[in-house]
């Protein structure tokens, strides 16, 4: 079936309400206005107020009450409009929903699932643009996902929401218009939240990306592959825990890698898996891993700025071919 | 607060009815350009609530702190931002008053005070409490106005916000633009108490009312407001009742309200509403009008060209004013 | 709601009268074995304020949430946590209620739907109307009980729960335990309104006060309000004002309060005026009562010996409960 | 003189409070209850309720008072309990004070110090033991200091203040009480705020640490040094931005590093040294950087599950002589 990304999203969404009565959805916006990135267009209509929940500007109130939601039986799902957004309620998520299993021994979980927005590209300037999911990925009690196809989006909700833990899920805002075919047999989008994906064969260098710069990494391997230099491309999906096995395989195999990554590069998630790779392949390296990051500044609103600010397929070209001594 | 006389001074009527018709054709060209493409992002137009800024604006001094959010294009240009600056920094320009880098969301001027353009709903409280602490602190009689939508009274930084103020008797004047939609949430969906003036009452803040449609009713209230503040007994929290007639941002399709609802509230545009009085009252001409109308229109013309032929900043000078340039 | 008759059973009487002794003499231990080293980190001390948890705790059934926060020693016993196993978690044990993992701050029993033992002030707020949420959801007839200090009120979580519980008419008691300080500092320099009740009503949430220096005003208030609650009418605010008698934590200087003012609430004590009134009223005997305390200092003392002689979890089980151990 | 880490602090603060009218204190319980760890004792009599100023349990609205009042004029020093707690007023600071200078263009800047606890070693658990200095040192727009001596507790502050831009210090809980001696010539602590400094001259390995990991890998040292391993110890004092080359000069010399950091071990700082190491030394490394961190669980009560957790100087040993191939 021809479709996208935002579509992907809904039919998983539309899913789980109809299929766990548990199941509900609760966010700013999601009901009447249909979301704000109309994601949840018509669910209010099918499903209702009550499970379809309009909330205040209240997130930190919001998300704590996801949190004790779950602790009561329901299984939440709570929409932030933007990870900037999220940072208001970062205390309930961080302090509270990853914490309460192990302060209470064991005795509590929280099977919360919270799905936000990241990421940059529409202009949105400084208060809207930025990627986190790196912080999130670095807190024990979480589980981190970042769909990046429409199968992901379409598929990782149900293990998320099976899933006893609380599970953040970011979609990245270039991807809600991604169009794409979604096979009609759910074996074919049906998948775990473990494992890291291989998206492209190659043997000269692998390219590491998750979200939003999986595309841009995929454009760079097309790009690279005019030149005769075959990428591979791996998508992490799971930002926590991290699966480094398939990384480490490929590496070993390409011994050059290049991490992308559309957080602001100091600190980005793309260290961590550059700490990965030195622990795990170092002597597998011909060359240090680099890094294609965001460049370190709050995001400007001008469309040339904001360009130059992201990892672009170019910019990922150059610190490939830099790599490998060409050019 | 209903009725309140006309000022007879007509100059001061025409100021603000000008106000008003700037902000209006300023935004609607903004609209347009947004069409085109030139203005990207989020565009959130103050159409339809240009009372509140226009009589509310203007009764702080120029030591007043002013404090707004991510829909103040009205706001920044009442306080004396030009509007080519506006305009630019809305299509992302060098000669921008944020110098492209904010955005329509985004308008600072720091010398006139202006501190934007906060897109965090709820975000600016805290900060006009911090600028009326400073002004307290300097022992110096600068207010901090503080703009903000109905919906951020849901925030814990309202609430924080209020107490502090309060609390500390500080110069702040809490301006609350009741447009009876944050996005497409109805205030009766995020309050369980609806009249936000009693809100103010639990802070033990004084409270008053006015009405955002009637920019003289928004003057007088606001001037009552700030006596107060002035007087130094603290805050003091305003609702102007108003309504946005255009969607929420330009992404909006506005499956939440009806087109009769709009069509009631457009009844009462501050514009013509108020362009009729001072025609019935003052002797305002319909040629008068026109002519007003033309010299805005033209303002406008000239800031579009004026943005449009600005340059962006050089993508060179991306990684400026993130920190100090000469370090600590 | 001053003086209420005390309850005719003698029973019923004895019961809270005991709660409150378990309550103060655990706490005397615990402080003793904090001084010996045994118990470590924060131990925030419920002494003087036994009242509140002994009169409210036991007006909710089993079905019942019961949310509290990092002074929540009493409010777990008199929940039916077992004395032994919350001496245990202080001292860090593996037969500690939350097997030692938590400490003073966290004690949780999920079998009595006791949910802690949360130590970011505010931050229990939201999960109690989470609880309540789900149980409304689920059509279940159970109230969120949460328990937190005046301190709390002043945070953006209290304002945001305040008005999602009212919005959405949820069963939440809120139970406000007004100590008057928040640490060092005084209600009225945290406040600018110092009435909390008048809060409440900016919700448009009904509010009522208890002595929480009297046990049977706590039981009455509580009762009460929790009618109102299950009636369905959304939730309701209770201020309980009580007054802690020793210091915030174990580190506490208490540089701010002057002794003669807790001196003057200590004639207070909730516990000594209740067995008084017992004795005048209900026939109480000096040596029942003595019998009474020998019996709980006998549970004090199995609970010490309990804890102390219990187990640390070995380190190798140090990274099991931070995800669920099967994977999702 | 001698005197301890927390006097030390409060001699900064005291000369600042005196030196500079704009200057002044706010934060929960830093007037009358002299300071959740006691550092502020004593000022509010000396400079009174004005500049010294207790604020009502309202992170996210004194924070963004702080920011407000530093656009104002003032030099505000907020004090944030924990570090778990400033996750309240993460919006304020991330979305508010770090981006206010590049979204007005330059015109604004925010001339606040942020100062607050972190880590962990008081058995205080899972909501007040954690350092999420990592998470600050990610982001434009803000500067970051760990102080780590008394030497820095004593000398960071005043240009922390003179600086333009907002300032995070960290104190870690376990340093409040380190006592040592501090010269009295002011031109012995006297600090830039922009500079590593290595701690002990070594050659064999480099280990790199920062804030409460300091005095654990000096510890260590010293153990190696008894088996004739000699440690070169760099204390990274500034960790946004990073100053770099020092630890580049080291592994020059040393060809192996093993970074030490409090964080959990997933994404924390750590992996940013890592991978600057990466990108700076691959070619003088004999040896992939090893990292020896908190183990990623909420930090449990029980004494024997807390020091379990943590980078213990043995750790750290055995880090290293691992890394040697010793062993
Ligand atoms: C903290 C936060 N949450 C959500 C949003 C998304 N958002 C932007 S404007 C808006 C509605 C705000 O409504 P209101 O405060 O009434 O102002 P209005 O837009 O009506 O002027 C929302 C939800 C945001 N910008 N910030
Ligand atoms: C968010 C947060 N800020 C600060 C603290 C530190 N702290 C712990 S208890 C306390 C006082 C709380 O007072 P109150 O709510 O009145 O409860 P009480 O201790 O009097 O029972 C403070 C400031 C904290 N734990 N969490
Ligand atoms: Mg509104
Ligand atoms: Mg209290």
């Amino acid at each position: 079936m021809k479709t996208n990304y935002r579509e992907a999203l809904r039919m998983a969404l539309r899913e789980a309400l109809a299929s766990d009565p548990r199941v509900f959805l609760m966010g700013e916006d999601v009901g009447r206005y249909g979301g704000s990135y109309a994601v949840s267009k018509g669910l209010l209509d099918e499903f209702g107020p009550e499970r379809v929940r309009d909330t205040p500007l209240s997130e930190l109130g919001f998300v704590g009450a996801g949190v004790g939601a779950a602790l009561g039986g329901m299984r939440p799902i709570v929409e932030i409009m933007t990870v900037n957004f999220s940072l208001l309620a970062m205390d309930q998520i961080v302090n509270g929903a990853a914490t309460l299993r192990h302060m209470s021994g064991g005795q509590l979980h929280v099977p919360l699932v919270i799905r936000m927005a990241t990421g940059a590209g529409r202009q949105l300037a400084a208060q809207h643009s930025h990627s986190f999911e790196g912080w999130y990925a670095h807190v024990p009690g979480l589980r981190v996902l970042a769909p990046a196809t429409l199968s992901d989006a379409r598929g990782m909700l149900a293990p998320a929401l099976a899933c006893p833990d609380p599970v953040i899920l970011f979609e990245h805002v270039r991807l809600y218009n991604l169009e794409g075919e979604l096979e009609d047999d759910p074996d074919a989008w049906r998948c775990d939240i473990r494992s890291a994906a291989v998206r492209r064969v190659g043997d000269a260098v692998t390219l590491v990306a998750y979200g939003g710069s999986l595309l841009r990494a995929m454009e760079a391997a097309e790009q690279l592959s005019d030149e005769g230099i075959e990428a591979e491309v791996i998508d992490l999906r799971v930002l926590r825990p991290l699966d480094v096995a398939p990384l480490l395989d490929s590496v070993h195999k390409t011994h050059r890698a290049v991490v992308v990554d559309e957080g602001w590069k100091s600190g980005s998630l793309s260290a961590e898996i550059v700490a990965r790779l030195m622990e795990g392949a170092f002597y597998d390296l011909d060359a240090p891993v680099a890094r294609v990051c965001s460049e370190e500044v709050p995001m400007p609103y001008a469309l040339p700025l904001e360009e130059a600010v992201l990892p672009q397929p170019a910019k990922i070209v150059t610190a490939v071919k830099e790599l490998m001594g060409r050019k | 607060m209903s009725e309140i006389a006309v000022p007879n001074r007509k100059s001061s009527s025409l100021a603000m009815l000008t106000h008003m018709l700037r902000i209006r054709r300023m935004e609607e060209a903004a609209a347009e350009w947004y069409g085109a493409g030139k203005i990207r992002g989020y565009l959130h137009l103050y159409i339809g609530e240009e009372a509140v800024a226009a009589g509310a604006i203007p009764c702080f001094g120029e030591q007043d702190d002013v404090v707004a959010t991510y829909r103040e294009h009205g706001h920044a240009l009442v306080r004396g931002v030009p509007m080519n600056s506006i305009m630019a920094e809305m299509f992302g320009k060098a000669s921008g008053c944020s110098h492209g880098r904010g955005g329509s969301m985004h308008l600072f001027d720091a010398s006139r005070r202006f501190y934007g353009g906060n897109a965090i709903v709820g975000g600016g409280l805290p900060l006009a409490v911090g600028l009326a602490l400073a002004a307290h602190m300097q022992g110096e009689a600068r207010v901090a106005a503080c703009f903000f939508g109905e919906g951020a009274v849901a925030e814990g930084a309202f609430h924080e916000s209020m107490n502090l103020a309060a609390l500390w008797k500080l110069p702040v004047l809490f301006c609350c633009e009741n447009n009876l939609y944050a996005m497409g949430t109805a205030l009766e969906r995020s309050e369980s108490q609806t009249d936000l003036c009693a809100k103010a009452e639990s802070y033990k803040m004084p409270a008053l009312r006015a009405d955002g449609m009637d920019v003289v009713s928004v003057r007088e209230g606001t001037l009552q407001a700030l006596s107060r503040v002035r007087e130094g007994a603290g805050p003091v929290f305003v609702e102007y009742r108003t309504y946005r007639f255009r969607a929420h941002s330009m992404f909006d399709p506005e499956l939440y309200r009806d087109r009769q609802e709009v069509e009631d509230w457009k009844r009462r545009g501050p514009i013509h509403t108020f362009s009729a009085r001072l025609k019935a009252e003052q002797g305002l001409t319909e040629q008068e009008f026109l002519a007003l109308d033309a010299r805005v229109m033209a303002e406008v013309a000239a800031a579009v060209a004026f943005a449009e032929a600005a340059p962006f900043e050089p993508v060179s000078t991306l990684a400026h004013n993130v920190v100090a340039e000469d370090g600590p």
